[in-house]
């Protein structure tokens, strides 16, 4: 018996993500010189006392599996337990594909229910934040809750775009509105749930049978928990959390590592963020490089500029190239004298001698047009071409090639 | 289809009395190297990386951080039901009984030896770091149809070892001719690396028989003595190599890795040197800090200014520090303002605020583990 | 690179076993004492030197999944290579189940290329045999094929139920017929096939695009291959070789391990048979207890008579009780004084007081309704109740009742 | 939501000296018992049930059979980045240096101890098999408010024993008032198990304490004289056990397990007991055989007549041997037409063809690993 376990949404494709999510699942895109997305809430489990994850995908979950591996880099290898990835799959009556997020743990109760948890935490495989679920489930058991739902302070305008709550004095959630045109409240929802194992479980079975459902936890399973009267409490949670859905979040999320003001801190010894490295050598700066407010990792070999960059295992920057407030995944290679500016450069990318890839905002007349460049995964931007802002490149550009 | 058909053993104490301070808590093998990594790692990469999946340390003195260090064997993929990674700890027995040649060390695993599958058992130390193919090594033992193949590179002999060395004389056809031992000649020797390779059978019955004489010495005692009647032959190393034979050796050793080329020659993307994974976060360079021409390993925080420096794990340079021509150790902490040239620091080393702390090139000034400066 | 990869094929349900494989894929299927049938084409894996094994499987994957984990038991948990269970997934171009034994491999080619294999063996996951794979790739190499298939000399009878090759006298095949109604030849193909991967590839890539095609191996890519004038060969096998997938064929599979005329030995040191087990004390034997002809696992208390069986771990059998030539699978218990003949009991049945299930054919009169019965995991057997031979249960039966 | 709150450490050698024949090339630890166990998987399958995630085994000697049986600890789920199994070699420290007692050991990783983050510390040697459900105990010292809480059983003390034993004297509210050592008494007394729970930080500062004064025994030099000061608590085990303090009471234990109330007593099914996996094959009996009272692990291959025996695993009896009252460890071959009664064999002992061996009741036999009678 496990006293709670952690379900990981990690289904979606992320097609906001373009050009960065084509052969990759969201959860398994880099970020922050070592990690993927995914290891956050993993390392927060594992951080937490949670041995036992289930995570849960249907989309390109080749390099997922391949990445979670046996879970040792996070110490989840566990006889008993442990992170087991759970795809779809068939059954003597039928099969079917995750038809919604409250779909895909209910097609999964089977693997709950060995390890008899007394509670199931449900997260999402896109958020980047520092989170102690121990702390939120002492909290679900103190108000004895049927679910606890992680909520934030937002500004009324961001309130918009969230899943609402509103809360009495107590944390006891009276309302919940996704995405209000007009909202009540800045409560919102962080899409961490901590659910009572046997209670989810009846609302998982009485929801699947009710056809008109999509089947999903903001839109079905929490309103109708709620209209029965259930009690599900707020816990108020301060620290960094960040939606990393979009190209602009994405690029945000990484440059607020850089940033001394914002609480994200990765080199915390008492939370480490475990990821599977490859392993490369330590870094090389050369003689004329230049790296300022920047994070650098194995395997890099920088003789340029960097500067409020993000650079992960194995890129290297050549002499004269300048690369500033730009994401350089991992294997990518940025050549003598090219420029990349406002950038996010996919794995294995080569930017060619003398090429230009995205501006700063301040060297562009139209603020409309500018906007983060990407370039895909593999692509290769020829000698001296030019890539302008906001680019979403899927494709090789030739030498002297201007797609400003 | 099984990959290569040898068996690896490793000595990991060899030439500790070298270095004495860097081996007062370790072996030689787990000496730190190059930022994140071992002696032992290049090594136990090499054989990882030519297929051979059997491997065992033979141990002999302060051993608990090379044991710490390999764990199961799991980051060399080593870590089998059968073979696999296995540390041979002398005391282990309930002879207590510290060899000192590689004759006694063998003796103590002949059981094992002779109830392994492999052919062909491969023979290293640890205190070179190079790239060189040990399977194309195997490949051209068995092609010569040899007896035993001696690895050997030509080179001076360094002063230190001037007293503790093999040299090799060669016939024209690469068979050995003569071993020297503690070769003091001046000018370029074919000086051994200690690495040979041999068929596992003959290296029982040699073993045995050294025993049977009082023998101590495989090099010294039995081969050098047989070359009458063994076929030996001789195998040039010409790549890149570190050889740590003193503390002097150490520092220039490390501070020659800052260099493309010699980055690429001793780790070749198609050979990979695993180590142990310590989950350190990306090196973070604060604002306004500057670093030329320096290895760094993961989880450093740079504030300071930093030139031709290796930098371990988890080093931090405080704002307004200068440090110049450095090695230091993982866990290394040199607070505001302090300015250090030529100096070796071992692991968690602190040198507080405002210290100013210099050697020269011809005498790198080392501070020893947790000193606080 | 990997010279050599395997991929197996686990992807049945196997109705034929019924009552077995109702919550179980086939190739999970108890067998033997301690192993599961996919133990078998696993071990000869690592046992041949094959380190990289790919396993597809779309049919109730938990428990497979769970008990391959991360391949340890197996010595297959490397960091390059090792085995990975592969379900059908989504791309961001499309989502399918996989169609046929060929397709299965053609929606893993990307796994198969991340190796960079020369060669390829598909295996079938419901086979028992011990075979050295590497011999049977030296041979493909030697003979220079584009594919090899292991064969079995097989009675003219049987060979209507097989893929029936012709060769020449150097074993190159010249005609494959599938359950031929009039076989020109006895040398039945196994379902193992080494092929040159670049050459499997081509095929699989024109297979995927023939709209006609059923996307499998025996109906269309080695017909293809041969219509193309393809180098395939035969390479012959004499050892112990069953197909496990109906009931009669699985109970014999376990006799034969009981026979020290057949040669499937698993006891054999140097061709260990690994598996996943639980780990349960030594077994006993009571006072009372007779055991002859039989294979009894840790964790059983045997105070009754077993004669000729089968006893996986746990299971207990009570004084009195009378258990002959059956096959009782894991934590199954039958009470004192039970009889138990020509059955497979799966496993956590409980067979109570007095209970008969099974008989012997010497104690039928009407031979055309004797058979193996078989009853399905988890069931009860009421006290004195009586379950006649070549029984299908999927249901407990009462106290007293009377099923002959 | 971490699991218990307490770090383990395990005395791997205590009481050897009472089983000489059997800690030749072994510790008590790795003494095997029960047909498929070793000693420590009894402690150990307790720590690891009880969620204790982090154990400490402080080796003394001998100990390479014991290193190889617990591997990464992997098979208690204590293969773990963080915590897991750790086994500290006294002679991996650079001062050779074979402590005696449970201060010098535990003085030997006072460091590692003080990095810890448990709370608690349980200690226990591994000479007895137990079913001692840890968590309860751990639980019992935690409600109870004591400084340290000693296990004891109630009965007499074995012979053996009368000469290395502690024995508690208890108030009517458990508190031990008295730690004799060396009780020599006939009768029913509160044995100590060995198993003590406490505060990590006061262990350290106990050890630290008992150092500078040059005490060698934490029982008898720091506990005995401490009660007046400190709240000793006792707990009482009263569930089945197996003590090996002589060679015959090995024997006995062993014949004692062969039936069903006392496996049931020592392998409860909601308490496992792990072991390391070895791949070997269900029990074969070949008809005509014929097998009574025994126990068997995996890997045994039956012909001939087995009565009130522990065959380990991969024994053979051949076709027309008798053997009645054995212990055969692991490996054991019996020939054809062997009668043996009240024998012990060690690992891969051979009784060839035809023999005849008998040892009684009182006096079983005991023939040495790797003998060929």
């Amino acid at each position: 018996m496990k006293e709670c376990i952690a379900m990981l949404l990690a289904g979606g494709q992320g097609s906001r993500l373009y050009a960065l999510t084509k052969k990759l699942a969201k959860p398994a895109v880099p970020f922050g010189g070592k990690y993927r997305i995914i290891d956050f809430p993993l390392s927060n489990c594992v951080n937490s006392g949670i041995d036992t994850v289930g995570i849960l995908t249907q989309y390109q979950p080749l390099l997922l599996n391949e990445y979670i591996g046996n879970g040792q880099p996070w110490d989840l290898d566990r006889l008993y337990g442990g992170v087991h990835v759970l795809p779809p799959y068939q059954t003597a009556t039928g099969s079917d594909w995750y038809k919604g997020t409250a779909n895909a743990i209910y097609q999964n109760i089977n693997f709950i229910d060995r390890y008899d948890p007394e509670y199931v935490v449900v997260l999402s495989g896109d958020h980047i934040y520092k989170m102690d679920y121990s702390e939120m489930l002492d909290y679900h058991k103190e108000k004895g809750a049927d679910c606890t739902i992680a909520v934030l302070n937002v500004s009324l305008e961001e309130a918009k775009r969230f899943g609402i709550m509103t809360a009495d004095e107590n944390n006891t959630i009276t309302k919940f509105e996704e995405k209000p045109k007009d909202p009540k409240s800045t409560l919102a929802s962080m899409g961490i749930y901590m659910f009572t194992w046997s209670k989810l479980r009846e609302y998982l079975v009485a929801d699947e049978a009710d056809k008109e459902s999509s089947n999903d936890f903001g839109k079905n399973i929490i309103p109708n928990m709620l209209a029965d009267k259930q009690k599900l409490v707020a816990w108020p949670f301060d620290g960094y959390w960040k939606d990393v859905g979009t190209i602009d979040s994405l690029w945000e999320a990484n440059m607020d590592l850089l940033n001394p003001n914002v609480p994200l801190d990765v080199w915390d010894p008492k939370w480490k963020i475990y990821a599977r490295t490859p392993g490369e050598p330590s870094h090389f700066i050369g003689d004329h490089a230049h790296v300022d407010n920047s994070m650098v990792t194995e395997g890099c070999m920088v003789e340029g500029s960097v500067l409020n960059s993000v650079l992960f295992a194995g890129v290297k920057i050549g002499e004269g190239a300048e690369v500033d407030s730009s994401i350089i995944m991992p294997g990518a290679v940025i050549e003598a004298g090219a420029k990349v500016y406002y950038s996010i450069i996919a794995e294995n990318v080569v930017v060619k001698k003398g090429a230009t890839v995205g501006a700063r905002p301040e060297d562009v007349e139209d603020k409309s047009k500018w906007g983060v460049a990407v370039i895909g995964e593999g692509n290769t931007i020829g000698e001296n071409a030019k890539v302008g802002p906001k680019a979403m490149l899927e494709k090789d550009v030739g030498e002297g090639e201007n797609l400003w | 289809m099984v990959n290569i058909n040898a068996l690896g053993i490793i000595f990991p104490n060899t030439y500790d009395s070298l270095v004495p301070q860097l081996v007062q808590h370790r072996t030689m093998a787990s000496v730190p190297f190059g930022g994140r990594y071992r002696m032992i790692d290049f090594t136990l990469s090499g054989m990882a990386n030519a297929g051979i999946e059997n491997v065992t340390v033979i141990a002999k003195k302060n051993y608990h951080s090379l044991m710490d260090h390999l764990g199961s064997g799991r980051e060399w993929d080593l870590a089998r039901k059968r073979g696999g990674l296995n540390i041979v700890p002398p005391f282990a027995q309930n002879n207590v009984n510290v060899y000192h040649g590689r004759v006694e060390a063998l003796s103590s695993i002949l059981d094992f030896l002779g109830n392994q599958k492999e052919k062909y058992v491969l023979i290293s130390d640890c205190n070179v770091a190079h790239d060189l193919d040990f399977a194309a090594l195997i490949d051209a033992h068995v092609k010569s149809g040899a007896n035993v193949t001696m690895v050997y590179e030509r080179c001076e002999i360094p002063e230190t070892v001037k007293t503790e060395n093999y040299t090799l004389a060669l016939d024209d056809n690469g068979k050995v001719t003569q071993i020297r031992t503690n070769d003091y000649r001046n000018g370029v020797q074919n000086l051994s690396m200690n690495i040979i390779v041999m068929d596992r059978e003959e290296l029982i019955i040699m073993v045995k028989d050294a025993m049977v004489r009082n023998y101590v010495y495989l090099e010294r005692d039995v081969l050098a003595n047989s070359l009458n009647i063994l076929d030996v032959q001789g195998y040039e190393y010409s790549g890149y190599r570190a050889r740590i034979c003193s503390m002097k050796s150490y520092f220039d050793e490390n501070l020659r890795l800052i260099d493309k080329e010699n980055m690429h020659a001793l780790f070749p993307e198609e050979r990979p040197v695993y180590t142990k994974v310590r989950d350190e976060a990306p090196v973070r360079y604060a604002m306004d800090c500057k670093v030329k021409h320096s290895l760094l390993a993961d989880g450093c925080i740079i504030e300071g200014e930093v030139e031709n420096c290796v930098l371990f794990r988890g080093v931090k340079i405080s704002k307004g520090a200068v440090v110049k021509n450095c090695v230091l150790m993982q866990g290394t902490i040199i607070e505001p303002n302090v300015h250090i040239e030529y100096v070796t620091t071992d692991k968690n080393v602190t040198v507080t605020d405002g210290k100013h702390l210099e050697g020269t090139d011809s005498f790198p000034v080392y501070i020893e583990k947790g000193t606080v400066v």
